[in-house]
């Protein structure tokens, strides 16, 4: 593999770049895996990652229906943050948060990680109480927090219109928050993992398991029958259509979230703002779009497309915190079809099929716990049991009631 | 300044209206009906931006919404925006714009050095390097992030304002050009209700640019002649000015309408500065045209380049030349329409053809007026030196078009014009989730099967149909056939017959030109994407990377990614990526489009819901009265409810300290309007209220209440409420401000689709009743003041209710209490809630009433001990955990919620309960939201055992007091834990029963 | 105790301030009158024949349809659910008269005259302007006169009633969305 | 952007509609009797198909009246709409 470098960078240019060799190999599935993760978005190829740099596994190929990193890791708004509120979430998310500070030098690949800091805004005295419960419990996770009076906000935000319909109260900072490049992350974990000999075999769409005993043992796939010793399903968004194939459902619907970019514009906004009261979550990206999460519908979908509607109900509240950007432009929708659970939180498990993993039911929030998630994910399948992170994300925890209900506590999950 | 580049005469200009204009603070002049872009060209001025990554200067490329390069801070002040295309903004009178990405100017730029170091700045660099150290990232983020990002945001509010409206239609015409127009008169001819969309000024499209004969007539004047006939049909609107910017699901088509933008800021009429139209059209015809596909040559970016047919649109319709040595690069026969043209209007005008031996009538009548072509020859230099294009270099191709072989010739121009042939517009038919299909022989994609509820046509260019004749016919036939679908009688006509202008030969597929050196190995640049500086060699990297899908090859490479979204660049993206893998363009992939077609403002988006009109401010019928006595509010969902009530520069503490004494001591009066109210009737209401909630209600007489909890499925609180009996089968219930509408709703998706046979009727009644409650030991005192109702204890018990009239006004009144005193809660039409609380407020003063807010609502119940639903809870506590199991029947048998109750973690006996915290200094309020532990450790992380919901001052305690969800609470009570506080310091507590104050009559 | 009746007292306007627009197109707040809800069963006759007696007018029975005697006005919003707009007066003896009638039918009579106001919009861009906020189809030839809707208005639950004569239209709305639908139309009418 | 058909009031726009998940989910009549599986798979567990799926939809601006829809979720075409307590219909996708 080529080491990346600005001294490779420079030694390549003498030469305009003819050297540069593929970022990974385009192999041809083996008969046979240790394991098979389905899914190359960002979850599932950190997942393969991980199971060959510290669980010593690494015959291990990763099955993309499309190309890699084409599903949400694309289409998200890039967020990266860990002030959850429980200590379950707070486990998972501040692990990948750890693993975010250092991950361009791991994989040798720039993700453009940027801990801009990252505000929640509280728009009324239910909102101060919930911030006020979280940050505190963030701070003592050892997780950093800080709450913000109305007029610090105004100084990271000096455009920010404090006296809007729902005024800011306040406000929730996680400095180590930020956001990263969403394509970069599929592709630095997809060229690290291959350089360790994991296969990325793109192009190759799963149709069925092999099940023997209740055991899973490969996968039926349109480029052939692969063998696997265990089996990880990592694919958001598509997580119910496998359950279905392997005989069991899920806690899960699918529904499209979109989210929108503007124009590019020069620096204006250096930090990331949500406001779950007035729903409005933006960033600007280094290229000068404003990034802005937009609502999902609340109709279930498989058409990465979503309603008109919904746009208007995030632009509203975006002009309406932020009325200088009333004339900007918005350059680009989408959506992407995300899993949500009923508790806002994942799903990490074992399911009724032995050696059958999923990870899935991320919803909204995905993107920012991708190291965390493949992290825990692979030592999960590597050890056949669930790592202590994991453990508390198991889909039977909505038999035992167990739930980890973020979504009730803070009204939106992002 | 003259205008030098002014033809004599030609093009849809007014010309008797000049208009004067500043672009970088330099002053020129140009006509109404020009574009900026056009008035610029007239003036000679072809430099107007830098580009987004090298900062290399660039022109004026189109004439239209493809543009790439133009792109322009127009005005200052509130009124500019960033990244306006100078191809799209119609000049006015003082317009004022500058160029963008450049410091200090678009001239002399020192982001140009970018320019200079390209080669260390191929596609994706960044993904390479800025690693070590990690920590300079962000420093080397900061310089990134200054360089990219185009123009500059508003820094100040809009001060414009914006229209939003619905449509509806049977056919709704996507592009006024040929097919457009024609589809129009035969849609509009049925009767049915037409829309016809164009985003220019006028009506025309190509025809615009044209020198056809329309029924032997110029174009123009057909033009003119169906507009005046689509005038007569009153159910035709046409829409000038309007974007289709979305095509979405069930014809759902969204339209930006520049309305009043081209008359500039200083506008004199009123009305808004755009309108957003959202249109359901049974029927879409989709006539959209075409692009001009671009040949990418070596440093084909630079000013002075453009396409062929901008290069005719600016000679033809507005009166520009924009050079006076003109060189024509091409690949097919349509950019001999632009020599032609251009020769006309006095330009030396030469072409070179990439095709070896090219021929056809168009080629004669160019070779007859005297326009050299150059054969088989491509362009293997540019120069262009301060500012401008001075000529090119000249070579012959080789065979396969891959190389170029001879010696350069020099060739003195001051404009060059391109074309690669043309790309129909299908991004609305695949916005639209159409499937696209490729035309091998015309080397590009056009629509396909349309989706099932998208139904409608296309006509004209955008499906590749190249001859107007042709055009015009499928325009008409699309028209008709719309109108028949949609339930009109319709048939074709073949009124309109255009003129042939002449066969074209066959195009040479050819859009990459050599250089003499190998594309991307040299100094000079192939740049297939002018917006985001995406080059030939970017893709050949990508490809050499693995990076060959279309989504992958597009994020690697930018390409598609500009404000532009790649409308004259996509195709030859793929090409290249197709030439390079050896695979044919499909397999390659197809981009997919995404609204908006051009970029829609926010302030379109937004219309009408901004300021007042974002969200709806709710207000009781007592609202009057808390603004004459400055209450200060709070925002209980979309309520605004007085918080506090001021008294002469009181603090919020002290107001709500008086408050919360002044109405345990004699009388206090709150506005309990907001409260979610519900009447229910039928014979199956109390089965209905024994469902949903925990307690029993079989036997509750009329005329008396009872307080319920409501659960989910899961068996988790999610509100409460006292409901009463009014009669037998009648009930009159209330829920919490929040969650009124989640009540309703719970009870009605449970009637109507689980219960249906259940003879129960449920009313929301919430607005009809104002509410009035007064509190204290003198409430009783005082109501009987207006009233002729005994009041006593046996004659009123408490948690019942009567009716009569208070202050002369039909109540309900409620003994009901929420403070643990003697309250009472009186129901009046609203119509009355103002005069009652008057009443009271009058009748009150001799028992110095005092009027509190929620603030001291919520403090008032805290002391005793009384949960706020949402605040106390948060949908994962159980009545259970409440220590309120007296309200959970064990007797009555199933309720919602009741099977979740045995699941082994609902059974948990630590699971976090509701208890009181008592802080051991009694001066200290506990923030909300902090948590308990048992003892706090030097540094985090450490275990909590719960968090503090409820915290005040209590006045009437004499103390604070606090309310907690604890682990284990329940049995931890009469034990001290500790209490960590944000500044890492800790506050011990005692944990205690939640009820702080026995006193209090109920 | 004091004397004075309901009828003397004043009276809150759901729209506050807000005085009546008098122009090309006009916005008025209309007087108080009688709402009741009426829940029941079409399919059962006494109830069907209960309310034609008592109301005097035959019962409509399709959702979105209106029928009218004097100023009785009776809508009807879905398969068991009426509005009746009448006499403020005598909304409560008609409201007695229809429970005494249809004793023993299932059925709810609720009033809710309180609840609900109606603005008046007329002019000839009247519907352009109701189109400001609702999707709904409004076109003459498909929105006829006498039509009535239930629908959308901005965040505004609607009824809709275009009058039987003239580009007037009633709309009625929740007392606390009448403010907020005032305004809207305000705004509306300066984008005109 | 869906165009839908209310059974009462006919073909409406979407906005004016609220969908509330899966159709055709019966409240267990004895809770008690069932397992905690079977109680957190009635409660929690839900089809999730990616193409024809029968829902629930409320005209929340309308009549306020729930009914049922067969709607494929890759197309988002709505095959048809019901009234509820109607079995639902057999689509051919």
């Amino acid at each position: 593999m080529n080491r990346y470098s600005i001294f490779s960078l420079l030694r390549n240019s003498v030469n305009y770049h003819q050297d540069w060799q593929r970022a990974w190999r385009s192999p041809d599935p083996k008969r046979e895996y240790d394991v098979v993760i389905v899914g190359g978005g960002g979850h599932g190829l950190a997942t393969a990652y991980y199971l060959a740099k510290e669980c010593g596994i690494s015959n291990v190929a990763v099955i993309e229906k499309g190309w890699i990193g084409g599903g949400n890791t694309g289409r998200n708004t890039t967020i990266v943050r860990s002030n959850y509120l429980y200590d379950e979430s707070a486990g998972i998310y501040e692990h990948a948060l750890k693993l975010w500070e250092n991950l361009s030098q791991d994989l040798n690949y720039n993700v453009m990680f940027s801990p801009r800091g990252l505000l929640h805004l509280a728009h009324n005295v239910h909102d101060m109480q919930e911030i006020g419960r979280r940050g505190n419990a963030i701070r003592l996770n050892g997780i950093d927090s800080q709450f913000l009076t109305p007029a610090q906000v105004k100084e990271m935000v000096p455009f920010i219109n404090l006296e809007c319909r729902y005024p800011v109260m306040g406000a929730l900072l996680q400095p180590r928050g930020g956001t990263a490049r969403h394509d970069a992350v599929a592709w630095g974990y997809a060229r690290a993992a291959d350089a360790m000999g994991v296969d990325i075999i793109q192009n190759c769409e799963v149709q069925g398991f092999k099940i023997e005993n209740n055991t899973v043992t490969g996968v039926e796939t349109s480029r052939g029958s692969i063998s696997a010793k265990k089996v990880g399903c990592v694919v958001a968004g598509h997580c119910s259509v496998l359950a279905d194939m392997a005989g069991f459902r899920l806690p899960i619907e699918s529904v499209p979230l979109q989210a929108l970019v503007s124009e590019p514009i020069k620096p204006i906004l250096d930090c990331v703002v949500m406001s779950g009261s007035v729903h409005a979550y933006i960033s600007q990206s280094d290229k000068g779009e404003l990034v802005i999460g937009a609502g999902s519908d609340l109709y279930n979908s498989y058409s990465q497309r979503g309603s008109f509607d919904v746009i208007e109900a995030t632009v509203g509240p975006v002009v309406e915190l932020y009325p200088i950007f009333s004339r900007m432009k918005m350059l680009r929708q989408w959506g992407g079809i995300v899993d949500v659970t009923v508790d806002r939180s994942p799903i990490l498990t074992k399911t009724p099929v032995n050696n059958m993993f999923f990870n899935c039911g991320w919803g909204t929030g995905g993107f920012k716990a991708t190291p965390g998630s493949g992290n825990v994910f692979a030592h999960s399948i590597a050890r056949g049991d669930m790592h202590p992170i994991a453990e508390p994300f198991s889909m039977y925890r909505f038999i035992s009631g167990a739930l980890i209900d973020e979504g009730a506590a803070a009204a939106v999950a992002h | 300044m003259s205008q030098d580049y002014r033809r004599d005469k030609g093009g849809q200009l007014n010309r008797s209206k000049t208009l004067r204009f500043w672009y970088d603070n330099k002053g020129y002049e140009g006509y109404q009906g020009d574009t900026l872009a056009s008035a610029l060209l007239a003036n000679g001025v072809h430099l107007v931006g830098r580009s987004f990554k090298y900062h290399r200067p660039r022109g004026i490329y189109s004439a239209g919404s493809e543009e790439p390069n133009a792109l322009v801070q127009l005005e200052s002040g509130a009124h500019t925006e960033p990244n306006r295309r100078a191809t799209e903004v119609e000049l006015y009178e003082g317009l004022s714009a500058s160029s963008q990405n450049c410091w200090p100017s678009v001239g002399f730029d020192i982001g140009a050095i970018n320019s200079k170091i390209s080669r260390l700045l191929p596609a994706g660099f960044y993904y390479k390097t800025f690693m070590w150290p990690g920590a300079l990232w962000t420093t080397y983020e900061k310089f990134i992030r200054k360089a990219a990002g185009l123009g500059k945001s508003p820094t100040e509010i809009d001060p414009d304002s914006y229209d939003k409206i619905h449509a509806h239609c049977d056919v709704l015409i996507v592009g006024a050009g040929p097919a457009g127009l024609q589809a129009a008169l035969h849609a509009g001819r049925s009767g049915a209700r037409v829309m016809l969309i164009d985003e220019k000024p006028m009506f025309g499209g190509s025809l615009l640019a044209d020198s056809a004969l329309i029924d032997g007539a110029p174009a123009d004047q057909w033009v003119t002649k169906v507009i005046n006939e689509l005038k007569q049909m009153r159910e035709v609107t046409r829409l000038t000015r309007t974007t289709v910017t979305g095509y979405y699901d069930y014809n759902f088509v969204v339209a930006n309408e520049r309305v009043n933008e081209h008359l500039g800021p200083n506008r004199k009429a009123g009305g808004p500065k755009e309108r957003l139209w959202k249109i359901r059209a049974r029927q879409v015809v989709l006539a959209t045209g075409a692009i001009e596909r671009p040949l990418v040559f070596a440093d084909s970016d630079r000013p002075g380049i453009m396409l062929a047919h901008a290069l005719r649109t600016y000679v033809n319709h507005y009166g520009v030349l924009p050079g006076n040595r003109i060189v024509l690069i091409t690949n097919n026969d349509s950019a001999y329409h632009s020599a032609l043209d251009a020769h006309a209007a006095g330009a030396m005008v030469e072409v070179i053809d990439v095709r070896r031996n090219p021929s056809g009538s168009l080629l004669d009548t160019a070779r007859e007026q005297g326009i050299h072509i150059h054969e088989n020859s491509t362009i293997s230099a540019v120069d262009y030196r301060r500012g401008k294009l001075r000529g090119i270099e000249v070579m012959q191709l080789s065979d396969d078009g891959k190389a170029v072989r001879g010696v350069p010739s020099d060739l003195r121009c001051d404009l060059v014009a391109v074309s690669g042939g043309w790309t129909p517009t299908v991004h609305l038919f695949s916005q639209g989730k159409g499937k696209l299909k490729f035309l091998d022989d015309e080397h590009c994609y056009v629509p396909g099967e349309r989706a099932v509820n998208n139904k409608g046509f296309e006509a004209g260019s955008c499906k590749a149909t190249w001859s107007l004749p042709e055009c015009l016919k499928e325009g008409a036939i699309a028209g008709a056939s719309a109108a028949s679908a949609a339930g009109f009688e319709s048939t074709a006509t073949e009124d309109a017959s255009g003129t042939e202008e002449s066969v074209y030969g066959p195009a040479r597929a050819l859009w990459i030109l050599p250089t003499d050196h190998p594309v991307g190995r040299g100094p000079k640049k192939h740049f297939h994407e002018l917006h985001n500086d995406s080059t030939v060699a970017d893709i050949a990297l990508a490809a050499r990377e693995g990076f060959v899908s279309i989504e992958h090859l597009k994020r690697y490479t930018t390409t598609g990614m500009g404000t532009d979204q790649g409308k004259t660049s996509n195709l030859n993206a793929l090409t290249v990526m197709s030439e390079i893998r050896d695979v044919p363009i499909p397999e390659v992939g197809t981009t997919t489009f995404r609204p908006p077609f051009t970029p829609l403002s926010f302030g379109s988006i937004v219309g009408h819901d901004r300021r007042e009109l974002f969200v709806q401010k709710r207000k009781t019928a007592i609202h009057p009265w808390h603004d004459r006595n400055n209450a200060v509010y709070e925002d209980v969902g979309d309520w605004k409810r007085p918080y506090y009530f001021p008294q002469h520069g009181e603090s919020m503490h002290d107001a709500v300290q008086r408050e919360c004494l002044a109405a345990r001591a004699s009388a206090g009066i709150v506005d309990a309007s907001t409260l979610g109210k519900i009447d229910i009737q039928g014979p199956d209401a109390r089965r209905l209220l024994n469902m949903v909630y925990t307690n029993a209600w079989s036997k509750l007489a009329p005329g008396r209440c009872r307080y319920g909890l409501m659960l989910n499925e899961h068996g988790m609180v999610f509100d409460d409420g006292v409901t009463t009996c009014l009669a037998e089968n009648h009930f009159h219930m209330t829920t919490t401000t929040g969650g009124a509408a989640r009540v309703m709703g719970w009870l009605e998706e449970w009637l109507q689709t689980e219960w249906p046979q259940w003879q129960v009727y449920c009313t929301s009644v919430t607005e009809q009743w104002a509410v009035a409650s007064i509190t204290g030991p003198n409430a009783g005192k005082l109501l009987s003041t207006l009233c002729d109702q005994p009041l006593d204890d046996e004659s009123f018990p408490f948690m019942s209710m009567q009716s009569f009239n208070v202050a002369g006004i039909p109540a309900r009144v409620f003994r009901i209490s929420f403070t643990g005193d003697l309250t009472f809660e009186i129901n009046v039409p609203a119509r009355y809630g103002l005069a009652l609380w008057e009443a009271l407020m009058k009748a009150g003063r001799q028992y110095d009433i005092c009027p509190y807010g929620t603030e001291a609502m919520h403090i008032l119940r805290a002391e005793k001990g009384f949960i706020i639903v949402g605040q106390d809870t948060d949908g994962t506590v159980t009545p259970l955990d409440l220590g309120m199991d007296w309200i959970v029947s064990k007797t009555k048998g199933d309720f919602l919620g009741r099977r979740s109750f045995t699941r082994s973690d609902t059974t948990r006996s630590d699971r976090k309960q509701l208890v009181g915290l008592l802080t051991e200094d009694p001066s200290f309020v506990l923030p909300e939201g902090v948590h308990v532990v048992e003892k706090l450790k030097d540094k985090p992380p450490m275990t909590m055992l719960g968090h503090v919901t409820s915290s005040y001052m209590s006045p009437n305690v004499g103390r604070s007091i606090a309310m907690a969800l604890l682990k284990d609470g329940f049995n931890r009570k009469g034990s001290t834990l500790e209490v960590s506080l944000m500044d890492g310091s800790s506050h011990k507590v005692t944990v205690t029963d939640p009820v702080f104050l026995k006193s209090g009559s109920e | 105790m004091t004397n004075t009746t309901a009828k003397d007292l004043p009276r809150t306007s759901s729209c506050y301030a807000r005085s009546a627009i008098e122009g090309t197109n006009s916005l008025r707040e209309m007087d108080l009158n009688g709402k009741l809800n009426i829940r029941g069963d079409a399919s059962e006759q006494k109830f069907v024949d209960g309310m034609s007696q008592v109301l005097e007018m035959d019962l409509p029975i399709s959702a979105n349809s209106v029928n009218e005697r004097g100023s009785q006005r009776l809508y009807c919003l879905g398969p068991d659910e009426w509005f009746l707009h009448c006499n403020l007066k005598s909304t409560d003896s008609l409201a007695q008269n229809l429970r005494e009638k249809l004793a023993g039918v299932h059925c709810a009579v609720t009033e809710v005259s309180d609840y609900y106001t109606v603005l008046r919009l007329s002019g000839p861009d009247a519907e352009g302007l109701l189109r400001r906020g609702t999707p709904l189809d409004l076109h003459h030839g498909v929105f006829k006169h006498d039509h009535t809707a239930q629908t959308r208005f901005g965040h505004a639950s609607i009824l809709l009633h275009k009058l039987a004569e003239g580009e007037a239209w009633d709309i009625q709305v929740r007392w606390t969305y009448a403010e907020y639908l005032w305004d809207y139309l305000v705004s509306a009418m300066r984008s005109l | 952007m869906l165009l839908i058909e209310c059974p009462w009031c006919g073909l409406r726009d979407q906005t004016e509609f609220h969908c509330h998940g899966e159709a055709h989910i019966t409240r267990p009549l004895d809770p008690d009797s069932l397992s905690d599986e079977e109680w957190g798979s009635y409660v929690f567990f839900r089809n999730n198909p990616k193409g024809l799926h029968y829902e629930r939809w409320e005209h929340s601006h309308g009549c306020r009246r729930w009914f049922n829809a067969a709607r494929d979720t890759v197309t988002d075409h709505v095959y048809a709409t019901y009234k509820p307590g109607v079995a639902k219909p057999e689509i051919e996708s």
